[in-house]
């Protein structure tokens, strides 16, 4: 049977639903277009904020067997910087028919509206808002995905700034019920979801007696985030009816299966580049085809949901 | 994650290299190399000198390098890896010229190449540059392993006056080589690579960079300019083998 | 070097700081006690709740490869007949020096003040609260972990119910700040926590394009949580200045000595009897004495909250 | 995680009794078990009747059993393990005499159990109870492995009538075994397990129990009064090996 990977997400048409993950790859149109020559049907590029970082010091990223923690710390060029390599990003992208996806991120409401109007100057296909942040207003420096109220504010802040351009909102799994957060930010206007990111953790070096990473904790991905994310894919299908972007541990076109079986519509990819190099993005592609064919499904909205509960 | 390895020796190689010597074995390929940490300090990459047990050439230029320098016998060293792609020989190896050009550190990787290019048969010509004879490094190894060695130092002091590439220029002149390798700082290698060009002659180059997650993951050691677009230090190099 | 693997939990004496965690062979007397032959320091009965339950029908487990997944459904004999199978255990436990350890669980905030007064008439030497079950009086059956205030509410019900019984909180991961959950618990008066429970998760298998467990949603235990629960630990450690039964992903030795530098006071092991077999609790305090030796400590109080922020 | 296999085969054992024969091995020592999960349905204990390829012998009792009795060829089955303990032949087996004693679908795991012993050089006796002539199972198979067999049935329609604790006797009476191993309903295993310690014979039982995780960890699957102090059928078992 013919299998089609064709497939729509807000209106856009992408070869193959293999999204690149944000912070993988994306600091720079080079490797943004690598990416897409690898067979991503879309990428999306690393979050960018209101002002240039460096992040943190190394170590920033370790496989410690079940997966990778990192915490590279958002280093990124600041949006004014962002808008020229999304510019050159994008024009480099459309003779290969791969949107772009832009990520940004802040450290209050009003700068993730000043940060995505920047960024919706150049013209990126869809803008990914990353709520994992620390609140900075907040006393604790809560993360902006953490409740619903302050995610729906952030949407709507976004959502002003970025006139037509549909934003996606990404979710953290590190909440007691995503599916309310989900429904914060789709009433608020999110247009699309995108699920999820790291799940925050620690990797600790006995003999060293402290935490690899510099900044001690990070974020977890790979291999051990898979079941988080398709629990948390699959609260969101049930919770609001936009496309979700399925990210989390997608290693093979099989993994790709099951979370558009839990509910998403593309697959977010990012840590399976470091266990199958760039080609992963590609290669997951032919598997996810593989499998639909085998078993006998048309194309990837086949399963989409296909354990929706009754 | 990282394993632990123990200092076991500290060769002195010159007034600001050392090479750490220590426990254990690491399975690499010469080009490859390891990031190494020091809990508290700092992780950065350093090349595989040697594998059998492993071992690292620093050279003492900061807060990393000077912590590495001051690690006594039995001291740990954490090390992950090794962490990208090396320099290949020639498939049928025995009797092929191949020439070696290095600078700074970058000698040590090619002194394992060396090695392991002279067990399969290859005569192995090197190039090495410094600024002085004091920083002339592991001279005396290559000729242990039987390679045909031309030093020039900027000052004279130590083989011919001038630049590497001169040396360089020579060698080529002499015989034409089959490939030539090359690690050292990027002067050098845009320099060495030009001459391959202009040459045309295979070449594979091993280009630093700045490197964070030594994954493929995070893009900071991108290289622009290298044979693929959006080309990783960690990933796809360090060495560039076209 | 010597090293002496005793310690002190709530006033108990440990014999060593491997605790067999709730769920695990914790269902009759005889399973406790053949815990406690195997070697572990202190024993933690099943969950019980106020009524008999049979469970979820199967699958009800299943090992995904970097983890376990389990939603057994808090199957237990109701809160009367737990306590003739704690009697009978605490009996046979006294001789072998190993202290009990009984769960508990409700469905309401008085529910669970009436399972602790009817538990504690077994005389446990601890009581431990499972509050990752769902609040029946919510309208979305938030778990009772999910915030601090309904934390706080089964802490003072269950602690006004138990007499003198130390009691230890068990809280839950899937919080964007497990800190202020536990603060708001030793405010209402925990003795101790124990961190963490399972993670929320769903294993979907492709071919059958269905989840895996019967209930679709459970638990993820063993490998994949290690580095949540280091950090979860870390974090109330640093909230809090009560001991901590660090629980999550250890399944050697090294791993318990990672969990005591995030800062437990001892150590929880479940999911390792799957992949070693009961004897894992013995060999796991052995290989924590052959660190702790090797490295060069004393005891395993000598590494308790070493990697702890300046 | 479940491995899917497929049915590509069907044998029928008797009216209410079939053997699944799928598609590819399952390396596995005789008395151990698998979780064979059909989605939907339910997941549930199934002895390994043969490993190369994996078989299920499934006695139709009840909704899973009937569904399990409801698949085609090409149909599905997931499938875990192998789980548990099975039962181990003597340590120098050529030429020792073992008893083999089942009821039920504890017959299954057996044969496997004869397959092996023969082949590496043992004498076999095999008792066989059922009610009926109708319910035994498997006899034409254990024949044909060359093991020497004793039926009784309750009604008398094949064998001697009467349980098979009479034809257990009768075989001990007869030579003494090196060791009895038995499969089949509780109350079948300790009038079995009364027999061999009177004896004094080894002996190896293989117990039910309800299974939920499989894993040794739920502690749903206890069986009380085995060798062991809180002895899980899934994990110590579902053999006791005393
Ligand atoms: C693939 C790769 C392999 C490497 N292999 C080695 C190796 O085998 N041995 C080794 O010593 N280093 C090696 N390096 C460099 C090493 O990673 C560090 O940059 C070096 O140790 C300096 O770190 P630092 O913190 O001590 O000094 P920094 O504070 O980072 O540097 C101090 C100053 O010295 C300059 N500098 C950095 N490195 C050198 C150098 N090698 N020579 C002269 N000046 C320098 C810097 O630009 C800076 O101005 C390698 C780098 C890469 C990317
Ligand atoms: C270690 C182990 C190995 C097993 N191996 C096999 C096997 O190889 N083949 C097999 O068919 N079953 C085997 N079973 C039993 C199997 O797991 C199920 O219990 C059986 O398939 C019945 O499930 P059901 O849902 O169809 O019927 P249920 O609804 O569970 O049972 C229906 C009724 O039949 C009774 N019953 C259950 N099993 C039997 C039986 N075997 N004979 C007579 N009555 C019974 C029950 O007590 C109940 O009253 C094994 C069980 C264990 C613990
Ligand atoms: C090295 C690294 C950097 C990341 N940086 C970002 C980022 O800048 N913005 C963001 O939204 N997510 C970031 N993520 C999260 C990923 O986009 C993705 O949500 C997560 O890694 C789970 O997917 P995976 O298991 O396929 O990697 C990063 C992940 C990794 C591993
Ligand atoms: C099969 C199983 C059953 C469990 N049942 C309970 C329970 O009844 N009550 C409870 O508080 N935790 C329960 N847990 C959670 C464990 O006590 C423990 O917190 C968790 O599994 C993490 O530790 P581990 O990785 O060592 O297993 C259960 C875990 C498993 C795997
Ligand atoms: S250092 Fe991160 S991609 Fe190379
Ligand atoms: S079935 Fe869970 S312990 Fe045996």
């Amino acid at each position: 049977m013919g299998v089609d990977l064709t497939c729509e997400l807000l209106g856009l048409r992408l070869r193959n639903p293999i999204v690149l993950a944000s912070g993988i790859l994306g600091t720079s149109a080079s490797l943004l277009v690598r990416a897409a020559e690898s067979g991503a049907g879309a990428v999306t590029s690393k979050s960018c904020g209101p002002r240039p970082r460096d992040g943190h010091s190394n170590p920033v990223a370790v496989d410690w067997g079940h997966g990778v923690i990192n915490a590279i710390g958002l280093s990124n060029p600041g949006a004014g910087g962002e808008v020229a390599l999304l510019m050159d990003a994008r024009a480099r992208l459309a003779p290969l028919g791969v949107p772009l996806i832009a990520s940004i991120f802040g450290g209050t409401i009003a700068e993730y509206g000043e940060v995505a109007q920047i960024v919706a100057s150049a013209g990126p296909d869809i803008i990914e808002v990353n709520i994992s942040c620390p609140n900075v207003a907040d006393e604790f420096g809560t993360p902006f995905a953490a409740d619903g109220r302050s995610a729906a504010e952030v949407t709507e802040a976004v959502k002003a700034a970025v006139g037509p351009i549909p934003v996606s909102v990404k979710l953290a799994p590190n909440v007691p019920a995503i599916s309310r957060i989900a429904a914060s930010v789709v009433e608020a206007g999110a247009d699309a979801i995108t699920a999820i990111n790291t799940m925050p953790g620690m990797v600790i070096d006995a003999d060293a007696g402290r935490p690899v990473l510099s900044n001690r904790v990070g974020g977890i991905s790979g291999p051990a985030l898979k079941p988080i994310a398709l629990r948390c894919v699959a609260d969101v299908a049930r919770a609001v009816d936009v496309p979700i972007i399925g990210t989390g541990g997608v290693m093979s076109g099989r993994d790709a299966a099951e979370i558009l079986m839990a509910g998403a519509t593309v697959v977010g990819v990012g840590t399976a580049v470091w266990y199958r190099g760039v080609t992963a993005l590609g290669e997951i592609a032919v598997e996810l085809e593989q499998f639909l064919g085998r078993a006998g499904y048309g194309d990837p909205a086949a399963i989409r949901g296909l354990i929706a509960y009754p | 994650m990282h394993e632990v390895f123990t200092v076991v020796h500290v060769r002195a190689e010159n007034y600001r290299t050392k090479t750490l010597i220590l426990d254990r074995s690491l399975s690499a390929q010469p080009g490859q190399f390891v990031m190494a940490w020091l809990p508290g300090v700092d992780e950065k990459p350093l090349s595989i000198a040697a594998e059998a047990p492993l071992a690292l050439t620093v050279v003492s230029v900061g807060p990393f390098s000077e912590a590495l320098h001051g690690l006594g016998l039995g001291a740990s060293v954490w090390v992950r890896g090794p962490l990208g792609h090396g320099f290949t020989l020639p498939d049928d190896p025995l009797g092929k010229r191949i020439l070696l050009v290095g600078g700074g550190y970058g000698v040590a990787p090619l002194l394992f190449l060396a090695r392991r290019a002279r067990a399969v048969g290859c005569t192995v010509d090197v190039c090495i540059g410094a600024r002085t004879s004091a920083d002339v490094l592991l001279a005396a190894s290559f000729s242990a392993v039987g390679a045909m060695l031309r030093i020039t130092t900027e000052d004279g002091s130590a083989g011919s006056q001038g630049m590497v590439t001169q040396a360089v220029d020579e060698a080529l002149r002499a015989e034409r080589p089959y490939a030539v390798y090359a690690c050292g700082p990027i002067g050098m290698l845009g320099a060495v690579e030009h001459q391959c060009k202009r040459y045309g002659l295979p070449h594979q180059l091993s280009w630093e960079a700045h490197m964070r997650c030594g994954m493929g993951l995070c893009g900071a050691c991108e290289v622009h300019g290298r044979s693929a677009e959006g080309w990783l230090a960690c990933h796809d190099g360090p060495v560039d083998r076209g």
